[in-house]
């Protein structure tokens, strides 16, 4: 396997394979035909599947998520794009109080097969409406499942296992990832839910990297190998279901965690993992559980200022290695 | 249509699901009273010609989406009272298994995308069905219920724009009873007639007495034409009453007892009993037949709810997910 | 002090009062008028205030909250009432998008004193859209306050720094205190904003008690304190701001915590408590972190069921025994 | 109302602010791509009529909601350009101190209570801010600009609502520029004219051509002087176009040069300068003179921003609460 393609790619191939595959699968959201997405993600799609199955709409996304769970409901398996996180809070009862519910409500009968692709993660200087990664909101709210990919493969099998799912997925896609190259197999393949992965071994300290911070986990652990660091990076990929058992595995090993994410700090998908492992693995920790995260204020629009709230390589280097040298 | 041309049989099928309807919510108010009910009720007694009009224009695979005040659109569509009645009464034998109760209740089976505890949630969810009835080029069609004071929402007007747009087969069933809880309508929307707004949708709007079931029937059996006929939604105001409070116990300060009881000579059942036997499309004894087996259905539904299981305490964790990947549960 | 009033009486006095006291506080929403609200909290004040104070309005919940903003934004100070926490997904973006970061946005010029009083809680079979205690979903959003009062003392004095004060503040009542009775002053007072309370001191453990939990966990340290078990409740009151130093130093103490509340468990507002103690605490900790809280499946309709998934007395009593017990 | 009937000074004045309008956008989009301005851009370039005749009909006092495309509802309301670069630039001078950007520019003296990222997002804060007035009588109105596809969205419809039922003093003002983004006005709505929609609401709906100031600010009038007699909101349609993509850099796959074309032909800043001068309202070299007035001014404002200072990184903290209760930084 030595094809590389873009986040973005992989994602747009994932829909053009499954709509392929299986007639019951539509995209459906606002730009996603004509103009190809705003970030380009659909890309073609127009073209080789047509307006029936690429459906603009208008600009109304009650309408997008709540449309989308009817037909969910009748069978087919739409893939509904939320062209900013920020805008899914505009749908929010029909993703918590519908979507999530139906099938509980429903005593188990109703099957909601439904993606939601939502755009998350600072662009920089887009400031506070275009650039929250809202996760955590949905982690509260049970019947969802949450994945949250760093890589075009993990995008590409992530999205895959979505759509093919009976539950409904909020599908976060950080904008910043769309350009990253990375190797995805040409062939059909899914990557399950609730599997994280290791993305570096180490024996010194877990860093727990969700989504679009990635990348700066990993340049970080460089700067941090040079200085004799030897971090472990686990990438969960789902958020919910979340791989309690390779997290807490790791921790046995190296004692320290850094969880380094983009969303907000306070009650960010962080907080649960921090608390889970304060809960289920405290016994092996030898320092705090540091947080490594977006400040607690809504995201300026000067670059610098947005430079400082974020998680930046420095941050995470910094923490890591304040948790590193930190005796109890 | 003068009624002279409606089959006996179906003037009776109206009747019979009117007076189920009615039964059914007199009985579930009682046994809410002695205790086999744990939740709360919004009960749709005056509002029966409605549901019973409308769904008779629909067939089994067409679906409906419903609101709070949701059984008698549930028992128009066909839903069965002892599993409605278990369900009120938190059974295992329920339409939701006891989960849902009487804001939840669901049958797939029968079009039934379930009652709805958000005001207007059901609407978009409706319209998402009759897109995927477009899509599949199926003639089927999705009539979504609400209130008088769902109008107001976000959600109707987003879900309305959308069926428009595409002209989805797409039925939008407003019961205005003139009250939103204890707000009266007039004090929630500054137009009387709420089918007005359909103009804006490119849709037509159409007012129906809601209390008439044969002209509810008629109104949504051009709306059902239309739709089959891929000319797109169509919006039906059923003027109507509901007799009880908002929920059993409001103590109603909002209205007066003359409103209620101008509306109550009014009685959608009572005014087509009383045109079967003037018309003579049914003896007396014959609706009484109607009346007892009903009564009996209903007897059963009770019985049935009140002998059922109640679901384990521990199946409040199953039904949350459909898939548990790679065996982990969630 | 002694005279008892009811929970729900207290929000009652403290509207009253504040809209005697100032004519730019009118209270807002649905059946909160001629129907007192439809747990009774508002009665009188349509006949003492008038329809032009004390509007009924549309069900309409985005109209609410973003008309209270635009009339805050002009000075008024609104009290908007969200019958139900479920239905404030409705009005999310106004919520998160505009009432929260209003202010930020503007370079710190906007002032929005917005009272949002939205009630949670399960009240017994209100199924899965009329039981949810979505508070977390706010702590993860810049630029909003969170009160949580458990009696009716707190009620009254956090209500009337809520209107008086220049920030949007989500004010969560639940459901089941409103017919709690307490003691509270008839003279004016205020209770501060991150000014967490002690409620029973102990020296065994540290019990977290948010909100509408406190009467079982008041309950449970009862029938701990019989069996030898010697619990501090904290009750912090408001969740942001949140009062770190008090709970911290009665961690230093006890050395274990509890977290008790009603949200449910994954991502509620106990992961971020926990999150934070194990981020600056954690030295102190001499077991798990163990949250209490409803379990993470939808609110069931029947009796049985929910009462299995709502935290109990006997639920709180198990795991503090447990946390008690345990040995690092 | 014939042209003649205006005050030289105030049809110079819709000049000079028209002209400002749009010399202020082709210079921030200059100033982007020079990299004085960090964030995208959402230019109204083509649009100014509306913005200019519209702000015309109110009163400093008077309040307006913005959107994505609002630098010229701003400058119209009377922002100063210097102010508005500044914050593009994202500066300490800046409307905002830098944090807003072009999207959140707010000043709350000039009655701009801010433009806004989320489409149809600030409607319900107009309506907000026009019941203050009314239930405190003052005799100011609300403006909400937005676009025609933030019609569509459920915050459109229940602040229509709002305003109707209660006869607030509200204008709801759609620049109906034939496009959401890259999906044109037909793909969006089912009817041509939203404005019909206002009917719902119980409230007029006027369509104005949006590229002739002097019929927006007509139309504006008199839905001002409406407001203010208590009669309630009106909702006016300009209809208009926007020259340039959805922002700066869109490739604007979705329309052909020939619309475009035929729109520029009626743009309504050339074709009132040929009104001006065929009435004889001013001379050629008046004209001139506003249009070099206007270049200075802007040389000056992008002047301005280059010079000011940035934000210090810490003041990213700063502004997220007025209040500190007992000391404690949240
Ligand atoms: C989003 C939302 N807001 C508020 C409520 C509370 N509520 C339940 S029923 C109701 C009144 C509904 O009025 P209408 O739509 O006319 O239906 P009716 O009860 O008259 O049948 C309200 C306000 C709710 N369930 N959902
Ligand atoms: C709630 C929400 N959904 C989607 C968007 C993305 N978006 C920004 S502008 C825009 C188009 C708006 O169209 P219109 O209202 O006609 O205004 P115009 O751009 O034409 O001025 C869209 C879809 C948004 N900002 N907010
Ligand atoms: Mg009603
Ligand atoms: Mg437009």
């Amino acid at each position: 396997m030595d094809r590389k393609i873009t986040f973005s790619e992989a994602i747009n191939e994932a829909m053009a394979e499954e709509m392929r595959r299986d007639e019951a699968v539509f995209l459906i959201g606002e730009d996603v035909g004509v103009f190809g997405g705003v970030f380009g993600v659909s890309t073609g799609l127009f073209d080789e599947f047509g307006e029936t199955r690429v459906r603009d709409t208008p600009i109304s996304e009650i309408a997008i998520v709540g449309g989308g769970l009817g037909a969910a409901l009748m069978g087919m398996r739409p893939i509904a794009e939320i062209m900013f996180a920020d805008f899914v809070a505009c749908a929010m009862d029909q993703v918590v109080n519908q979507v999530a519910k139906a099938r509980y409500m429903s005593g188990g009968k109703a099957s909601v097969p439904l993606t939601l692709r939502i755009v998350n993660g600072a662009p920089g200087s887009a400031a506070a409406q275009h650039s929250q990664s809202p996760e955590a909101w949905f982690m509260n709210v049970p019947g969802l499942k949450i994945a949250i990919p760093a890589t075009p493969y993990d995008a590409k099998g992530l999205l895959k296992s979505a759509v093919r799912g009976e539950d409904p997925v909020l599908f976060f896609e950080h904008k910043m990832l769309y350009a990253e190259p990375g190797e995805v197999p040409e062939d059909d393949y899914t990557v399950p839910f609730g599997e994280a992965v290791v993305r570096r071994a180490g024996k010194d300290i877990t860093i727990l990297a969700i989504g679009g911070v990635l990348p700066r986990v990993m340049a970080a652990t460089e700067q941090l190998a040079a200085a004799g660091i030897d971090a472990e990076v686990i990438d969960p990929r789902t958020l919910v279901p979340f791989d309690k058992e390779t997290v807490i595995k790791s921790v046995q090993k190296t004692n320290r965690v850094v969880i380094v994410h983009e969303a907000h700090k306070r009650a960010g998908p962080g907080a649960e993992i921090a608390a889970m492992l304060a809960e289920e693995a405290i016994g092996y920790l030898d320092a705090p559980i540091v947080r490594v995260a977006t400040k607690n204020v809504p995201f300026p629009y000067a670059p610098d200022l947005e430079q400082y709230i974020l998680p930046t390589v420095e941050d995470i280097t910094e923490a890591v290695s304040a948790v590193v040298a930190y005796r109890l | 249509m003068s009624i002279s041309n409606y089959p006996k049989e179906q003037l009776l099928t109206f009747y019979r699901q009117m007076v189920k309807v009615r039964e059914f919510e007199l009985r579930a108010i009682n046994e809410r009273r002695a205790g086999l009910i744990p939740g709360f009720i919004h009960s749709c007694v005056g509002q029966e010609a409605t549901a019973v009009g409308a769904c008779a224009a629909l067939n089994q695979d067409d679906v409906i989406t419903s609101t709070h005040r949701g059984h008698g659109h549930l028992v128009a569509k066909g839903g069965e009272p002892r599993y409605m009645m278990a369900e009120l009464a938190a059974r295992q034998t329920g339409y939701c298994g006891g989960k849902g109760g009487s804001l939840h209740m669901t049958d797939f089976e029968l079009g039934i995308l379930g009652a709805n505890g958000i005001v207007a949630g059901g609407i978009p969810m409706a319209v998402g069905a009759a897109l995927a009835f477009q899509m599949r080029g199926e003639q089927r069609v999705a009539l979504s219920f609400f209130g008088d004071g769902a109008v107001n929402e976000g959600a109707f007007h987003e879900a309305a724009n959308l069926a428009g747009l595409w002209k989805l087969p797409m039925i939008f069933f407003c019961e205005n009873n003139l009250y939103g809880e204890g707000t009266p309508q007039d004090k929630q929307a500054p137009v009387k007639d709420l089918s007005i707004r359909a103009a804006g949708y490119a849709f037509p709007g159409v007012i129906v007495d809601g209390n008439d079931v044969t002209a509810v029937y008629e109104a949504t059996q051009e709306a059902v034409a239309r739709a089959r006929a891929g000319e797109g939604p169509t919006f039906i105001e059923g003027k109507t009453y509901r007799y009880r409070g908002h929920y059993e116990g409001d103590p109603m300060v909002y209205r007066s007892p003359e409103e209620l009881e101008a509306w109550q000579e009014r009685d959608p059942i009572a005014a087509f009993r009383q045109r079967l036997l003037e018309h003579k499309f049914a003896s007396e004894s014959e609706i009484t037949a109607v009346e007892s087996e009903i009564q009996s259905l209903l007897d059963e539904a009770v019985e049935f709810a009140a002998q059922s299981p109640q679901p384990t305490r521990e199946s409040a964790l199953d039904g949350v997910y459909g898939d548990t990947h790679e065996g982990r549960v969630f």
